[in-house]
């Protein structure tokens, strides 16, 4: 096609148009965490409340006096992002306004640590709120230390080399099933239009949402910035970071059934944080990889 | 209307005839019976607010931050440990000025576990930016709390209203509970010019620099300085539609006295009791009660000290190796000034030791046998 | 999305700062693009316009313009991203001279 | 000042007596100031209440350790406790018991007047045959013996105060008020 | 052995040279080198502790209260949020006797985000009956870690140890590392008299009435107020083995002052820059740093004042309402003594604003100027 | 047989006989976590360290300065039961002590709702602690509020008749099944040989062990003191309470298989605080109990 | 089992008291049996020793005595399990009289 | 005392930099003071570290607002900020670069020295292509140039301080120190 006629074609969208997410943000080059929120914002539109607890995320949105962002964002303390949504979506309503989405949005450390609480109470509660953690899996903000969410064999500050983390990362989707609540799904920055089109769907129910987003990390992770996005789709692909849905905590849908699951090994190399893993470790890690998707696809009746 | 009723309930009267309109709270003894009564009122329709019934104080007090961000008149109440447990949202609720208010019921700190009363859970939230209001009857607690969201509102910081465990929370008084018609003269809708919504998108609390924070801070304190005034005013306005005076200080036969003692809560009350008897024998007698401790009234205080040659601070707390906190606090108000009085300190009641009558008595007659104070504190009423 | 290039805030007393701590106005005042260490540039003659370098771009720094892709460097952190997805490898990361 | 100390046990409803009793008073325009012991109450286990009474408003914020009457809902504190403590000289002492006043050791050193409440509150049904709940007679008798207040204003503070079954309550105390 | 090292690590050495047996923290900037350095030092063996990476502040508190009433050695590290989370076992570490010793790197309050250095943090702790000593080098971090090990012990007290933000905890300065085994002979092992053990079963902290609470508070008090002579003698204990002086106070050039500054932490060092400073153009200054501040040392800071015309306390923090925490207190500690100096008040710092010695020329000008505080502060350095 | 040959015939003892629990505490007639208490150190014996955070417990053991157990006992903040435990068992080992049992023991308030972040974060790193969470339905020692464990219907004193509570009991067993530690049991007072058999064989297991034990409370459910036993077997009976183990929160297997299971229709007729319930509300309790049976016994592959 | 019927604690002073708080005492000095208000008695005769009653009290205060089960009136609160459970009906509450 | 003042970005190491020549320094018995500008640091954005030494105990913990010296990192960095804000008349500029300290707008306001001190890394490997790690080269250059210890305590000082490639490291410090 010459340069002519290409020049009357359009340039080919999948996901919405609308940024409202602006860019002089302070992300590191090729953070994973702001594509989530660029996509999020995008499904939700403007009549969204955001509320950010401590987390990259409170630094990304730029200092005061400015904002990065075109919706109110609330930076509330580390623990509280789902109580903090709580009583603004109660004030909000209290006030007149009831169209508004409140969305809690917090990384791994502010959901699996310090704010589990916090949200399981939410839950109970079945609070009128989004609930979106956008996983890094470690506690970046303050310069990389373990947290729940850190799988097994990565390097941290808190968990060096020499004593990596042997835990497993905590199972917080099983958690959040376990709650009943009407809607839970997991995403990746690298399958936009599947993110876009599961927070178009999760606005429209009542009741307490959750969403586990896979945002990968290069400055926590040790990766080049530019594998930002391949490592999100990696894991998706080799079933480390499967996408799907569960409603009611009962119904399971896998969202990208794996034909040929990918082995763990290429995504593992990739990441500097990994790098002393020995074969046999890495060999557990796939174990458990197939153990987790297999446990899925029973759970989803495949 | 007249009514029986207990301080707790006093509390959740209050936050009905304030027309709270997000309550997030929970229990803990001896508050439970004033998020009881608020549950009922909320089940019976006769408050129109949500309450959220949260896992912990800690995301209690972050429910009423969320909802008076979002433009909604927002209250609690806790109690020593659950007050502790929101230390951090304490810090919080004032530096990012949300107008909440709380009642405290003051128990002692664990541990050991104790229920019963003394002022250390509420005093140690003294460097938090909260206003703080000590009541001596269940009266007082109703007035209080519509005077409390007045004052918050206006200033836009959030105000401790504070009442002792059982001595007022489960004591049953006669109480004149405002008519709603009238409380809705005195205190206006929630209207905060800046609130978190869509229409008006901003960030809020976002990373301040240096450049910025301290500013932010002092913005606080001038505020804070603006509150003596405007509860002396408040109090005035709350006079002339309910015939009750709210202010500052209660001061009590301390204009011809010559020992004056100083105190708060319901020992404020009993206080009064023994004045009247030390001035039946003899004594010229006065008792200061403060009423507001945060911002500290300086000026009242001075003022009633001035004329007196000693004041007994009574403090049903102790700041561990410092001593009691009014009596740290008056001391450094008089410090360096001319014509005050002789300040000695007294720390009684903890644990919900009773104070009496006679308590007070003991100590005017230690303050009287010394010229000036020998310890930093003396202890009433323990088994030393 | 907030006007790029919006100005600088400076308060000159605490006065001028509104009693809630709250923004007033927009991040886009910090040029990023200063950030770069490698630049993409894009071979428009290569592009099928698929928009997967706007679609994948963090910050985002990559606007259509006239329905072609158009990197807005006073941002582009310099990631590499919108490269590395390119499917018809148009953008190349050339090191910045400055 | 009138200064009048309870003693019961859990369940049976001792501090709603005072509370109720409190209420009545206030209803004729006086002061009044009801609060528990402030303590762990288990079904069973010894409580005691405490009311104070006056024309003016009450400022004194402490127990009351020298009562001016004792009531005492359970009889059978009397062997276990020592319910006269701090008692003033000639104060009174309201046993709800199906003795006589005699059969009290300390009768003679007070005033003591025996109401049978439990049977009172068997007759109306309040509270089990095991846990008989006889606060609302003990309270008809309290007003009456002690002159605190007018029946009318008691029935008032009982249908206010116990919403269940509160005709059958103050049928109980209404007889246990003619009875004392 | 000399080395140069940041504030946090020598926070680190300390722990570790303390031979600390469980710790339990939980990372905040700018306190992350700490517990990262820790880490590793359990990872080499350098270090024979359990590290129980908690999911919250009020959970490492939480353990290090349960390692310590096992008889175990514990040491944590936080900051401002952190510390305030903890603020409820705070108060639980120090009422119910444990020991243990905490890092706390100053760092003002939220909101808005600040992870710049004031002391609010620390400060709003202070009626928690914990021990608070604040720094103002890297050598005396390391050195006062092993001191309060000491003190903490004796007393069965905690102890917090605190540097501020950056200024202390990032800066790398010239440590003199000791050396384990003169450290092992002057911090012998713990060896608490009651520890929870089925050897001895008792249960602690158990629901505790009106009639023994105020005595075991009583109790605290007590050997709170042992503290101070205790700190002086455990310090000249510390130089007979390492040649460097810990005390209450550090008091430089007030001997023949008649202008003293009231200092604490990095603060106070500055401050001594300025006095040279200020005696080289005439003016004979002096600096009073308190390196303690609970206890309060009530008689030292009379001793010192007592020489001087003015004193200028400068605090990094503000309690709202009432003032500048240490010039509160400190205007306690001198109220009704005869021969005390003018006490003036200056909030200076805050959220990170840098204090230099020009801040301190200001405020000497400010203090000559006036005969006598006209205002209960005056802030340094902000955009009124 | 007569008096004379029963004379020596040995009393029958299904549990343990030494009592490390002594009378004169301060549980209400009829107490249910007493029992469970009593059966606990029946099976642990004396090397037993208790953590006890605040609930009933923290009363029932007596106050200052006395106590009723026999092994130590501390009483720990609210929200600090697993924390505290982690401590304590840190630090019995660093002085010497490898042997003792160390048991976090708190209510379904302390577990459910303020203590679960404690709990979740010693989960995650597999402390070597027991954790028995008691389960009375709701703040007993406060006086009757709802807790997340509260079961759909109930009224409690923060959730009236008007208003009494619907949102489902939080599965607790579920939520720490996800966290995949060694050992879960549920257990009631009304099995006391299987509680006692279970306990035993989690003292033998290293990491985190969990018991659900549900223990009546006739003051806050309204019930009468002499029903406790007999509630607590109907709860098991009709499926309410299953009693069943799950190993590395994968092996789950039935202690208690139930042949005829009981409508639960008199279990809540005997409690107060169901007695408002109409019968369509009782059917919808029947058939929650009736799903959850079927999901239990699916993931026991009965 | 702790010893029954300890003395109870009184301390003159502070002094007294052990610098942690933690009990010197045990709780059996408090007389449980005060509060009953209907006690059990068991008939002997219909007793086949199964040991139920033993098992289910929540004090304890059924004890063996000589293979026999014994109500402690101290200590029993009168809850009425014993009697509920007991498979041969064999005990029966009856009211308190003091 | 001499007071210096670091520009570079964010993943150069520049704070690295000031702390190695801190280490070198102190190795001679001076005292000194490193420390980063307090901030949120990003690979790429500019960052600022300061260094103070002196022969005696320096209590003085406030930043440096009038460097003696300033070093500059990052040559990009020249055209994006007033590096020479406060900067001590006289005071020298050391900056990384290949041109010449002529083309330097400062240059005659200031003492200027430039080394290639990117070369130098490039030369040694250090860092990547686009992001070559420079502070051990620039550390070689500022102890020459400003005479604050010599090569070995230098030497020293990285050995102890950057564990991985700290051979290499050193080299790319001697090779700074020698053009310098
Ligand atoms: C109570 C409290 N403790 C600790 C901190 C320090 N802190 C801020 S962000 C953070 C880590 C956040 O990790 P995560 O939630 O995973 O978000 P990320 O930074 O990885 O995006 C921590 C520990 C805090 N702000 N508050
Ligand atoms: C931080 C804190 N908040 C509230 C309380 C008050 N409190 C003590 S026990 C209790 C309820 C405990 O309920 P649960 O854990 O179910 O035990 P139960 O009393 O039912 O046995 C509450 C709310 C407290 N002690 N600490
Ligand atoms: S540290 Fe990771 S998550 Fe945080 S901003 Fe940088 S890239 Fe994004
Ligand atoms: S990704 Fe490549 S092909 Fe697609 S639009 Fe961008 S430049 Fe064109
Ligand atoms: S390099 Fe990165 S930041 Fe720049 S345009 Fe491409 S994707 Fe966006
Ligand atoms: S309230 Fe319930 S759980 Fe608590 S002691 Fe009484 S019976 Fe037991
Ligand atoms: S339960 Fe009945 S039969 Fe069994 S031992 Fe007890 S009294 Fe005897
Ligand atoms: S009645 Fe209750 S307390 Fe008494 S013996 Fe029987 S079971 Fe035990
Ligand atoms: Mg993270
Ligand atoms: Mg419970």
């Amino acid at each position: 096609m010459s340069q002519e006629t290409k020049k009357d074609k359009k340039m080919t969208l999948t996901i919405p148009p609308e940024e409202l997410m602006a860019c002089g943000h302070l992300a590191c080059q090729g953070c994973g965490a702001t594509l989530a929120m660029r996509y999020m914002l995008k499904a939700l539109g403007q009549k969204t409340a955001l509320c950010i607890p401590a987390c990259c995320w409170a630094v990304i949105d730029g200092p005061y006096p400015y904002s990065s962002m075109d919706c109110p964002v609330y930076h509330c303390a580390f623990e509280t992002a789902a109580s903090t949504a709580t009583g603004v979506k109660a004030g909000l309503e209290m006030t007149g306004d009831t169209e508004t989405t409140v969305v809690a949005w917090a990384g791994d450390g502010g959901t699996f640590d310090i704010g589990l609480q916090a949200l399981s109470g939410a839950a109970e509660r079945n609070e009128d709120i989004i609930y979106v953690c956008y996983d890094n899996e470690a506690y970046m903000n303050t310069g990389i230390q373990r947290s729940s969410a850190t799988p097994y064999g990565a390097w941290t500050t808190t968990t060096p080399v020499k004593h990596f983390k042997t835990r497993p990362k905590k199972d917080i989707v099983a958690i959040l099933a376990a709650h009943r609540i009407p809607y839970i799904a997991t995403a990746s920055i690298s399958h936009p239009e599947d993110f876009v089109k599961k927070v178009k769907k999760a606005k429209g129910i009542k009741g307490t949402r959750f969403f586990h987003v896979y945002a990968p990390c290069p400055t926590g992770w040790k990766s080049r910035p530019e594998d930002t996005v391949k490592l999100a789709r990696m894991a998706v692909q080799n079933g480390y970071f499967p996408l799907f849905e569960i409603e009611d905590g009962e119904t399971y849908t896998i969202n990208l059934k794996l034909k040929d699951k990918k082995p763990v090994d290429d995504y593992i190399r990739l990441q500097g944080r990994f790098r002393h893993l020995k074969p046999e470790q890495i060999a557990a890690v796939q174990a458990d990889v197939d153990a987790r998707w297999a446990r899925l696809q029973k759970l989803s009746g495949a | 209307m007249k009514k029986v009723i207990m301080g707790n309930h006093a509390l959740s009267y209050g936050a009905m005839l304030a027309r709270s309109q997000v309550i997030a709270a929970y229990p803990i003894t001896p508050q439970t019976q004033v998020v009881e009564l608020l549950s009922e009122m909320c089940a019976d329709g006769k408050l129109d607010a949500q309450f959220i019934k949260v896992e912990s104080e800690h995301s209690a007090m972050a429910s009423c931050i969320g909802a008076s961000v979002a433009g909604a008149r927002a209250f609690t109440a806790t109690s020593s440990q659950g007050l502790a447990l929101m230390h951090e949202m304490l810090h919080w609720a004032a530096g990012g000025r949300h107008p909440i208010v709380m009642g405290n019921i003051n128990r002692s700190m664990a541990p050991g576990w104790s229920i019963w009363a003394d002022q250390n859970d509420s005093l140690s939230q003294r460097d938090t930016g909260w206003m703080q209001f000590y009541c001596a009857s269940n009266q007082e607690v109703v007035d209080t709390v519509l005077q409390a969201f007045k004052v918050a509102e206006t200033l836009m910081i959030p105000v401790m209203v504070i009442l002792d465990a059982f001595a007022l929370s489960h004591t049953y008084e006669v109480v004149d509970v405002p008519e709603q018609a009238l409380v809705d003269t005195y205190l206006p809708p929630f209207k905060p010019e800046i609130r978190l919504t869509p229409a008006d998108p901003r960030a809020f609390g976002g990373l301040t620099g240096a450049e910025h924070y301290m500013e932010l801070r002092y913005k606080l304190e001038r505020d804070m300085e603006k509150a003596p005034a405007l509860i002396e005013e408040t109090g005035r306005e709350f006079e002339k539609i309910f015939g009750r005076r709210l202010g500052l200080v209660d001061a009590y036969r301390c204009d011809d006295a010559e020992f004056v003692f100083v105190t708060s809560g319901t020992a404020g009350y009993t206080a009064r009791a023994a004045v009247d008897d030390l001035r039946a024998s003899g004594l010229k007698a006065g008792n200061l009660r403060l009423k507001v401790f945060r911002p500290f009234p300086f000026d009242k205080v001075r003022e009633v000290l001035g004329k007196v040659k000693k004041a007994a601070v009574v403090d049903r707390n102790c700041s561990y190796g410092a001593g009691g906190i009014f009596c740290q606090e008056v001391k450094s108000a008089v410090s360096g000034r001319t014509g005050m009085p002789a300040v000695f300190g007294y720390v009684a009641g903890l644990g919900g030791r009773d104070i009496t009558t006679d308590s007070f008595k003991e100590i005017a007659a230690d303050a009287l046998a010394k010229d000036r104070p020998e310890e930093e504190i003396v202890w009433i009423g323990v088994k030393k | 999305m907030r006007p790029k290039k919006a100005k600088k805030i400076v308060f000159k007393s605490a006065e001028e700062m509104p009693l809630m701590i709250c923004s007033v106005g927009h991040q886009t005042h910090n040029l990023t693009g200063a950030w770069r260490n490698i630049r993409p540039e894009i071979d428009l003659a290569k592009c099928i316009k698929c928009g997967i370098c706007w679609k994948f771009c963090p910050e985002p720094s990559i606007d259509i313009v006239d329905e072609w892709p158009v990197v807005d460097y006073d941002y582009c952190k310099g990631c590499g991203i919108c490269a590395e997805e390119c499917p018809s490898k148009c953008i190349v990361m050339v090191e910045e001279r400055r | 000042m009138v200064e009048i100390r309870f003693h019961g046990r859990g369940g049976q409803g001792t501090v709603v007596a005072s509370k109720i009793l409190a209420d009545a008073i206030a209803k004729e325009d006086k002061w009044v100031q009801a609060y528990p012991e402030f303590g762990v109450e288990r079904r069973g286990s010894p409580v005691v209440a405490f009311l104070r009474i006056d024309d003016k408003q009450i400022y004194d914020k402490s127990r009351i350790y020298t009562p001016d009457h004792v009531v005492v809902v359970d009889p059978t504190l009397v062997e276990a406790i020592d319910i006269t403590e701090g008692l003033k000289p000639g104060g009174t002492i309201i046993v709800n018991s199906d003795r006589r006043p005699e059969d009290f050791p300390f009768h003679g050193k007070f005033k003591v007047r025996a109401i049978d409440a439990t049977a009172i509150a068997v007759e109306h049904k309040l509270g089990s045959l095991a846990a008989p709940i006889v606060n609302t007679a003990i309270a008809g008798a309290v007003i009456k013996i002690l002159g605190l207040a007018g029946f009318e204003s008691l029935a008032a503070a009982i249908r206010d105060g116990i919403p269940i079954k509160a005709e059958d309550n103050v049928k109980a105390a209404r007889v246990a008020y003619e009875r004392a």
